[in-house]
């Protein structure tokens, strides 16, 4: 039994002050400390005093020891919490904290938000997620008696995704802390000494250059802006937050998606996930929001005419899918299944085919060889292919893509699809079926694969496809026990779908130039 | 033609660019401006002249948003998209007597140019400026030298008073100091309160608006703004205006008409980093 | 993969071709997008005729020997001789003939309100319906320029004289082609950062792709024109410098109308409000439709109002549909057929669901206090005497108000004439609206400086714009090389010296 | 007879042979500060004499008296041994060939002697009763100065290792008993008590245990540890492996400073001969008590004398301490239970056993046992290292031993324990040095630095160079040493240019608890140290510079100005010439004058005019300054 504030609570070996405290909702105020990373101890603002003990301890690092009675909040204390968190902001570029016109000065000027260097909170990304701020105005600061040491450090911009300004961070060493305990890579350390300690890599490398796997968990545990993804951090609070599994390989890591403006504007683990201890990957941390918003996605269905590929509705373009697929025996038919398919989408492709009797589906770029040998007219595919050009019997192609990948420019007809984080339904990962999450709309007229296939039977008048949604389909495929197997894409394939992802992200193309004679890029 | 000539962040955010430009360096005077693209892609963005040569001529810009960025992710050597100027009428440049000069973040960069032109014509000059901290303040020798008195004021007390350009004007006036032109450029908010400080003085108080503009020459009205009720194009007929004419709630609410904008072209532009282009892949191959 | 011809003809299928001679086919039907389909997106309506539609269409015209549609059209392009050429398939030639009179072939099979001109006076068109000369221009111009191969004219070898043209919109294009195909050494002076004036800010992407508008300017290049882009005439130089110290013989206005009227109601500076040139520019020069790709920004009302009934209103009125406009309302003070918009551009409007409030006019914009518009209060009107131009005043009705709701409102009454150009050079005389007053064939008040189009006559049409340029390059040419050469002249006399 | 007795008779024997043999040696002091001081070249000198005279040289470690360095020592069979001081290398063979070969010991140079067996009497006073030798009580410095440092046998002949073979017969626990009974304290700065930090260690369960020597000494000018590894290395090795038989550790490190090579050679040396007479490794001498010792090179870091930032560093890591609890006793290097020593402590160990804890508890004060080392420096006629029993008061430190004040200066005050110590004034000079009392004056014993000032010194200026020193070598991680130093040291600079203000005393005072009370180490904890006892003691001096913006003691440059003084100047232009900015003027003869503008204040005129006739005046009597 402890006794913290008159409060009694119960003991728990092997638990430190903090730790108890925090779960009898007692508020100890803190700024190094973090629930999923070791004690630390060096912002030393949760001082306590332990009765019986000169001078005062500090609860993060200090285990608790049954029969301590300890006091979190007297005069004494708070007077030497103060003192030091004005210490923290005389080394912070803090003059907003302290300007009478503040909240004026917020009103009106608009625009300075997205300043290149951070001079003061107003111009800064992490304004209104700042655990610095947070404390200013819980102990109320309005004036710093020390003159302030800006440390007038350059904004480290030369890493791909990362922006690193060193003058707003307040070595509390959680980055380092999990870049060492969590993700084991070693790469952020404290630098220097003295009052130029500072946080980086060893001999100030850029991150490119060190073995940095671009996981950004770094980022997610800083409490100022010191670090930040580039593409991630001016949206302040998103308008929803959203979790799926990533569909960009097959060991289905969760995420937790914050989206914006009805798009995805920023990415990181699932926090419940406990199973993923490490972060996850580059592609999915960074890439995504990117990749997914690029501009030239494909939104509406077009047919060719006139050598050019107009828009269209779905109705027009399905009665063309038709017309073209009756126009042809099924063995003349081909059908290319990308691996980015959903479950669903590729059960219902696969049940359009047998349906249709079409028996050439092909899922990898060598089945393509067949085309020639069986004179296949019209193929149907899902994903850009290399090389369709000299397929001398090809007469007709269908694309249905995300992206105008490699072969748009071939295509008689082009139908949208959306993106996994536009539609619901199931992926069979490394790690068993996992559920992907629709996270946004999808573009304009893109549509999931498995309706775009319903729209196209409805044409053929074929029943037995018209699905209402996913879950009827999931159904059905439980009925049948219809078997999925992991698809043979892993963590380091560069594609999503036909699209290479740095074709979209001049980042991520800049990091696998960087690193192509390496085994593993990140 | 609109080389770089030569760039240089003097402190952090502002940026001093000279760039090659023979029209505007010959034709310019104190008090107009020149408009800025990046790129093909980038805004049309208005910056004050500050000094002119043969022919360049020199700006401090802020970095504030995607096209600042843009200018200021680029190199001495690379060219700008476009340069348009001069633009705006002059600056009233007249022999007043006692002339006080507020200048706050980019304006004390855009109020050099006023104080040398009323120097040259007599005038006894009084400069104030301001900004955040004692590191984000820039151009002071050269302001000491063509200002009689000057005054620093830094919102975090790092150096001189500790406040604004309206802290200081306020105890000048108070203590005596008399002026017969008042002159500010910086954030509107700050020529706001100097305006209001100045009127009860009945002291002729010029400001420069910083609006949002799009073609700088008159054709758009998008940079419109109320001043003594009627409609002005800060473009054409200003930028300098009567401080205590400016509605400048309207003023305001119209420059932040695009801040959610601004916040998505910043979020969703792909970003892609700075150093690392030149030295592995020579020049940005964007 | 070989592109035979599929067993099935592609897209809609037209009638099937009839050869017999007394049965007339019907005027040719383009395709276009779904309506559904365009409001969402900034490609262009029409397809375009395909090869055997053109020479369909083409096999209709009577070739009148005194062609009446030549003279409809204000630069006389050769009409029977271009589409007799494309009956024969001789696609190329068809389009050189054109050029021969027109510089902007392209430009004008699209916006060209052909209804009213060289379709208006086309004798088959009394009984039957008139052959689509503007579609066949359009076919041509784009065959030629998706061919890639476009033919220079012979050039006149240089005759040593400079022109200075300030603004490159269409009648400052025409005048640098017609001078350059005279051996002047033309140098055009554009403010913006693009060339096209109202053909580049103006008119939105889906009515005109600006990779038309840069062909067509790159063609004039090749011409010998040169041009120097943000060169602010006015204020980085003026017209005085420009005929002394930089030497030209003579100087040609073509600023257009480039001043935004504004209705001078409360409420008029609000956020939201935007001129018709403001919304136009962002979206059209600045291509703020692909934001944030492009940065420049533009408020995408979801209720959006548009004052006017003119294109410039159809164009702001289609423009907003397209950037995610879920109700258009355009506010017109006349009624249908007073709107000076092309009957066409109307039809396309409604066609995409834009809601037509006629006979009423804002009085006044409400805001919210972050300064946004949220609602418009509107007058009833009715139709009073004819005026001046022929068309009847609107008179108010008393206390007959409503309102609208709206986040963007969009004022597209008009533009005045852009004062910089005679604020800075005194000698040029203008009239009480501030348009360039010139005699008939464009000289103005100041010796060797001449103007047309907007500028001159107040916003109207491009291809008057165009007519307009035509005139002022004989002038030019005969002011200068004091020649009134037939070649050119072969439409209209000379007017005498009467200032 | 076991293995041990013989090598003890066999280093006997040599040990003996050595001061019977009839070749002459000379005992020459080549610790670092002998080398210093310029002992190598001596040594080559007399090594030219070797040609003519036949002669052995012996390197030994330092005796303690550093003002007398170089010191050597010369052998003559049947003659008292004559340690002559401040040898210089052109009169060392002279003063060799007197005593040797014309058999005159030259008293006036000599500074001791030491009487051989059955030699002849001398009139030279023994060494020991040379005044700073006379009143120490040399128990861990027994050996320094008299026994070759790399030779083992001359250890074992002096009651070397005999303390680990008695311990190696004796249980741990009763190991542990004696050196608490002992009352030895830990030696490197806080004075805890060594046997109960060995019984915590013990009582852990985990069986890998280690020991580790604390050899960083950190304090800027302090000595005392090198001196002793230099002189004495094997007291310090078998302390340590002492004490690993006392916690029945597997493994001990020595983390010796990267700073002091020749120590690092030293241990070396006696590392290698210890495996090979048997004593280190497997079954030492036979018992089953194996150790093995391994010696770790600091890195420069200050902040790594602090127990958790060297077990850090050891492990590799980056220098930065842990907060405390858990104790190193429980979860030390490797995570495993590890006592930390310092090489005082061990070196002290060694004579606890051999002599029985009631012995050295005589020593001392009644909490404080035993005896320190301590390192004289500063303004002291007699600087060097002494060895005296704790509760010895200053006045004999300063006045018996030392010598009094350089140059019969005022005494002022002494700064003990390094950077972390603090500062106590000449009135407390009758207060005995001990833990308790160093800790009620605000200072702490710290390693046992003592620097002596007068009146020359400013203590407003002592406390910015001390501050100066732990802000450079703050480790960074904790929020109040890394920023709360630097600001500290900002006021105190702010100070001592003359731009304090009056609520700089109460930022003063706060600013020094909030980092002595907020910091995670010692480092931090005392930092403020120097500040808070200057405060306490000479407020009347930060009055002086913040209020009176002067500088008593004239150190602080911006607060005063250089003035020649009419009457006494003979106008011998010396200042003029020598003035390296012409800021001196003045004709031949003339009183000559200084251009305050122009002077930098490098003080070449004060000390180079020959009549003395250069003030240095508060610049607020000469210039009226508005402030």
């Amino acid at each position: 039994m402890l006794v913290i504030d008159g409060k009694k609570v119960p003991f728990v070996e092997g638990k430190t002050i903090l730790e108890i405290a925090r779960e009898n909702n007692i508020h100890i105020p803190t700024l190094c400390a973090h629930e999923r990373l070791p004690s630390f101890g060096a912002c030393r603002l949760c001082m306590i005093k332990v009765h019986g003990v000169p001078g005062f301890m500090n609860a993060c690092t200090t285990p608790a020891k049954d029969g301590m009675v300890i006091t979190t909040n007297n005069l004494e204390i708070k007077k030497l919490r103060r003192a030091i968190f004005e210490l923290i902001l005389s080394e912070h570029p803090s003059s907003c904290m302290i300007c009478a016109q503040a909240e004026h000065c917020d009103k009106f000027n608009s625009g300075i938000m997205k300043a290149g260097v951070i001079t003061g909170c107003n111009t800064c990304p992490n304004k209104d997620m700042c655990e610095v701020r947070a404390i200013a105005e819980e102990l109320n600061f309005k004036t710093i008696r020390f003159p302030i040491f800006y440390k007038e450090l350059p904004i480290e911009r030369n890493d791909p995704f990362f922006d690193r300004d060193y003058n707003l961070c307040i070595h509390c060493g959680r980055c380092v802390r999990v870049c060492q305990q969590v993700e084991g890579a070693h790469i952020l350390v404290f630098t220097k000494r003295g009052h130029d300690t500072k946080i980086g890599t060893s001999f100030e490398k850029p991150h490119i250059e060190t073995d940095c796997k671009f996981c950004g968990q770094c980022i997610d545990v800083c409490p100022t802006g010191a670090l930040s993804a580039r593409g991630q951090k001016w949206y302040q609070e998103p308008d929803d937050r959203v979790r799926t599994t990533c569909m960009l390989c097959n060991k289905g890591c969760r995420f937790e998606m914050d989206v914006k403006w009805g798009r995805i504007v920023a990415v990181r683990p699932d926090p419940d996930y406990k199973t993923l201890k490490t972060g996850i990957c580059v592609k999915g941390r960074f890439c995504l929001p990117t990749f997914f918003n690029a501009v030239d996605r494909i939104r509406f269905p077009r047919f060719l005419q006139n050598f050019k590929l107009y828009p269209t509705n779905w109705d027009e373009i399905g009665s063309h899918v038709a017309e073209l697929l009756e126009a042809y025996p099924p063995s003349k038919i081909a059908l290319y299944l990308t691996n980015f398919l959903t479950d669903e989408s590729d059960y219902v492709f696969r049940k359009f085919a047998e349906m249709m009797e079409i028996t050439n589906i092909y899922t990898t770029v060598e089945d393509l060889t067949q085309i020639p040998k069986k004179g296949i007219k019209v193929l149907w595919t899902t994903e850009g292919l290399p090389g369709l050009k000299n397929f001398k019997t090809l007469e007709h192609l269908i694309f249905q893509e995300v992206f105008p990948s490699e072969g748009y420019e071939l295509a008689d007809v082009v139908l949208p699809a959306a993106a996994f984080t536009e539609q619901f339904g199931t992926y069979y990962t490394q790690r068993g079926p996992m559920p992907i999450q629709k996270v946004v709309k999808a573009p304009d007229l893109a549509l999931e694969d498995w309706k775009i296939v319903c729209k196209i039977a409805q044409e053929l008048d074929l029943s037995g496809l018209n699905y209402l949604d996913v879950d009827e389909i999931e159904q059905e495929m439980g009925r049948v026990n219809y078997k999925q197997k992991v698809r043979p894409v892993d963590e380091y394939y560069l594609k999503y779908r036909g699209t290479p992802i740095a074709e979209k992200v001049p980042d991520f193309k800049i990091l696998l130039e960087y690193r192509k004679n390496r085994a593993k890029p990140w | 033609m609109y080389e770089i000539v030569e760039k240089r962040e003097e402190v952090p955010n502002i940026h001093r660019l000279i760039i090659r430009e023979p029209n505007v360096a010959k034709k310019a005077k104190p008090g107009q401006f020149v408009i800025l693209m990046p790129d093909e892609k980038g805004e049309r963005v208005p910056m004050s002249i500050v000094e002119t040569k043969k022919d360049t001529f020199t700006i401090f810009m802020l970095e504030l948003g995607i096209t600042t960025g843009k200018i200021a992710n680029m190199h001495p050597g690379e060219k700008l998209y476009a340069v348009a100027g001069p633009l705006g009428q002059p600056a009233e440049i007249e022999y007043y007597g006692n002339v006080l000069l507020g200048g706050g973040c980019y304006g004390i960069g855009a109020i050099y140019p006023l104080a040398k032109a009323l120097k040259a014509k007599g005038n006894r000059i009084v400069t104030i400026i301001e900004a955040r901290s004692k590191y984000l303040i820039y151009l002071e020798e050269k302001l000491r030298i063509v200002s009689d008195e000057f005054y620093i004021a830094t919102s975090d007390g790092s150096r001189g008073t500790n406040g604004h350009v309206q802290t200081v004007l306020d105890r000048l006036i108070k203590n005596g100091h008399r002026f017969d032109h008042a002159k500010f450029i910086g954030c509107t908010y700050m020529m706001m309160n100097c305006s209001n400080i100045t009127a009860p003085y009945r002291i002729p108080t010029r400001v420069a608006l910083n609006t949002i503009m799009l073609d700088g020459s008159g054709m758009c009205g998008c940079c419109r703004v109320s001043v003594g009720g009627k409609t002005k194009f800060a473009c054409v007929d200003g930028p300098e205006f009567d401080g205590h004419q400016v509605d400048w709630a309207e003023l305001m609410k119209r420059k932040a008409a695009y801040q959610e904008a601004e916040m998505i072209s910043y979020q969703t532009s792909p970003h892609i980093c700075r150093a690392l282009i030149e030295n592995y892949f020579g020049e940005s191959d964007e | 993969m070989s592109k035979k011809d599929s067993p099935k003809p592609k897209g809609k299928p037209t009638t099937s071709v009839k050869k017999s001679r007394p049965t007339r086919p019907p005027r040719v039907k383009m395709n276009e997008q779904p309506p559904a389909i365009r409001v969402k997106n900034f490609e262009e309506v029409p397809f375009g005729l395909t090869p055997e539609q053109a020479r369909l269409e083409a096999s209709r015209c009577l070739q009148c020997k005194r062609p009446k549609c030549v003279e409809g059209c204000p630069v006389q392009v050769q009409i029977p001789d271009f589409i007799a050429l494309i009956a024969e398939g001789k696609f190329v030639e068809a389009a050189c003939k054109i050029k021969e009179t027109n510089v902007l072939p392209a430009v004008c099979g699209r916006v060209c309100p052909q209804e009213t001109q060289c379709e208006a006076t086309c004798i088959l068109g009394r009984r039957h319906e008139p052959v689509a000369i503007g579609y066949l221009e359009r076919f041509c111009a784009d065959f030629e320029r998706l061919g890639g191969h476009v033919e220079l004219p012979k050039k006149a070898k240089p005759n040593g004289k400079k022109v200075a043209i300030v603004g490159s919109g269409p009648s400052g294009l025409t005048v640098a082609g017609d001078l350059a195909l005279l051996g002047y050494q033309v140098t055009i002076f554009e403010a913006f950062h693009k060339g096209g004036g109202v053909l580049v800010y103006g008119i939105p992407e889906f009515r005109l792709p600006k990779e038309i508008v840069e062909k067509e300017i790159h063609y004039l290049e090749r011409l010998g024109v040169e041009i120097k882009y943000n060169h602010v005439i006015g204020k980085c130089k003026t017209i005085n410098e420009l005929l002394t110290r930089d030497g030209f013989d003579a100087v040609f206005i073509g600023v257009g109308a480039g001043l935004p009227r504004f209705m001078n109601i409360p409420g008029e500076n609000l956020n939201g409000v935007y001129s018709a040139n403001e919304y136009l520019t962002r979206s059209n020069l600045m291509k703020a439709y692909l934001f944030p790709d492009y940065n420049t920004p533009v408020i995408k009302g979801s209720k959006v109002i548009v004052v006017g009934g003119g294109n410039v209103a159809m164009d702001c009125a289609r423009t907003a549909l397209r950037l995610g406009a879920n109700k258009v309302t355009l506010v017109y003070r006349r009624a249908r057929e007073q709107m000076p918009a092309r009957a066409e551009e109307v039809h396309h409007a409604e066609e995409e669901g834009i809601i037509f409030k006629l006979l009423a006019n804002p009085v006044e914009i409400i805001g919210d206090e972050q300064g946004n518009v949220c609602r418009v209060k509107c007058q009833n009107y009715t139709l009073g005497e004819p005026d001046a131009s022929g068309r009847r005043r609107p008179i108010p009705i008393e206390n007959s108000f409503f309102e609208l709701e709206a986040d963007l409102v969009i004022i597209a009454i008009g533009n005045n004439a852009n004062p910089l150009i005679p604020q800075s050079t005194k000698e040029i005389k203008t009239n009480k609206w501030g348009n360039i007053i010139t005699d008939p064939i464009g000289r103005t008040s100041m010796k060797r400086v001449y103007a047309a189009g907007d500028i001159v006559t107040g916003a109207a049409t491009v291809i008057s714009a165009m007519g307009g340029g035509r005139l002022a390059a004989k002038a030019i040419h005969f002011d200068l090389m004091g020649v009134s050469d037939p070649m050119i002249t072969t439409a209209c006399q000379l007017p005498k010296e009467d200032e | 007879m076991t293995d041990f007795d013989t090598l003890v008779q066999k280093a006997k024997r040599s040990w003996d042979k050595l001061h019977a043999q009839k070749t002459p040696v000379i005992y020459a002091g080549a610790a670092s500060c002998g080398r210093a001081a310029g002992v190598l070249p001596v040594i080559e000198a007399i090594k030219e004499l070797k040609a003519t005279l036949p002669l052995e040289i012996v390197e030994v470690g330092c005796i303690g008296p550093c003002y007398l360095e170089p010191i050597i020592a010369v052998q003559k069979k049947g003659h008292p041994t004559i340690f002559y001081g401040n040898v210089q290398a052109i009169q060392a063979a002279e003063i060799v060939e007197n005593y040797l070969v014309k058999n005159d010991p030259q008293p006036d140079k000599a500074i001791g002697a030491l009487s051989s067996p059955n030699g002849s009497e001398t009139t030279i006073p023994s060494i020991w009763d040379h005044p700073m030798l006379k009143a120490q009580k040399r128990i861990v410095l027994k050996n320094c100065g008299l026994i070759d440092p790399q030779n083992i046998e001359h250890y074992l002949a002096n009651d070397g290792y005999q303390a680990l073979n008695k311990v190696l017969q004796m249980k741990p626990e009763t190991v542990i008993q004696e050196i608490t009974d002992s009352g030895l304290r830990g030696r490197g700065g806080a004075g805890f008590p060594t046997g109960l930090k060995w019984k915590f260690t013990r009582a852990e369960k985990d069986p890998e245990k280690y020991v580790i020597c604390n050899a960083d000494e950190g304090d800027p000018g302090a000595f005392m540890n090198r001196s002793l590894i230099e002189g004495d290395p094997h007291a310090v090795l078998e302390g340590l492996l002492i004490a690993g038989y006392a916690i029945s550790a597997v493994k001990g490190y020595i983390y010796c400073r990267a700073e002091y090579p020749l120590a690092i050679q030293r241990f070396r040396k006696a590392l290698k001969d210890m495996r090979k007479f048997g004593l280190l490794g497997e079954n030492i001498l036979g018992s089953d008590f194996s150790f093995e010792i391994e010696l770790k090179e600091g890195a420069g870091a200050f902040v790594c004398g602090e127990e958790t930032a060297l077990i850090a560093s050891i492990m590799g890591e980056r220098g930065m301490p842990r907060q405390k609890p858990p104790y190193p006793s429980q979860h030390g290097v490797w995570g495993k239970p590890t006592v930390i020593n310092n090489v005082e402590t061990l070196g002290t160990v060694p004579a606890i056993i051999r002599n029985g804890s009631k012995w050295y508890a005589r020593f001392g004060t009644e909490k404080s046992k035993g005896t320190k080392t301590f390192s004289l420096v500063g303004k002291i006629r007699r600087s060097g290292l002494i060895e005296v029993p704790l509760g010895t008061t200053l006045r004999t430190v300063i006045y018996d031993i030392g010598g009094g004040i350089y140059e019969d200066k005022e005494f002022k005050a002494i700064q003990v324990g390094g950077p972390s110590g603090g500062t106590i004034p000449a009135a407390f000079m009758d207060e005995p040095l001990d833990y308790e009392n160093l800790n009620k004056l605000g200072a702490i014993m710290g390693s046992g630095g003592i620097v002596v000032i007068d009146s020359d010194t400013c203590v407003v200026d002592l406390a910015r160079y001390f501050l100066q020193f732990t802000e450079n070598e703050s480790c960074g991680k904790c929020v109040p040493c890394r920023i709360g130093t630097k600001q500290l040291l900002n006021l105190l600079t702010k100070i001592v240019k003359g731009e304090g203000t009056i609520d700089d005393f109460e930022l003063l005072e706060e600013l020094a608890h909030t980092i002595s009370e907020g910091s995670l180490c010692g480092l931090g904890k005392t930092a403020p140290n120097p500040v808070i006892t200057t405060l306490t003691y000479f407020r009347d001096e930060y009055v002086a510079h913040i209020v009176d913006k002067r500088c008593p003691a004239k150190v602080c440059k911006d607060l005063f100005v250089y003035v020649v003084d009419a009457e006494t100047c003979i106008g011998c232009e010396i200042c003029r010439k020598r003035c390296p900015v012409g800021a001196v003027s003045g004709e031949k003869k003339q009183p000559h004058s200084i251009d305050i503008t122009k002077c930098i204040k490098c003080d070449v005129c004060f000390t180079n005019c020959p009549a003395k006739a250069i003030r240095k005046v508060d610049k607020v009597d000469v210039i009226h300054v508005s402030h």
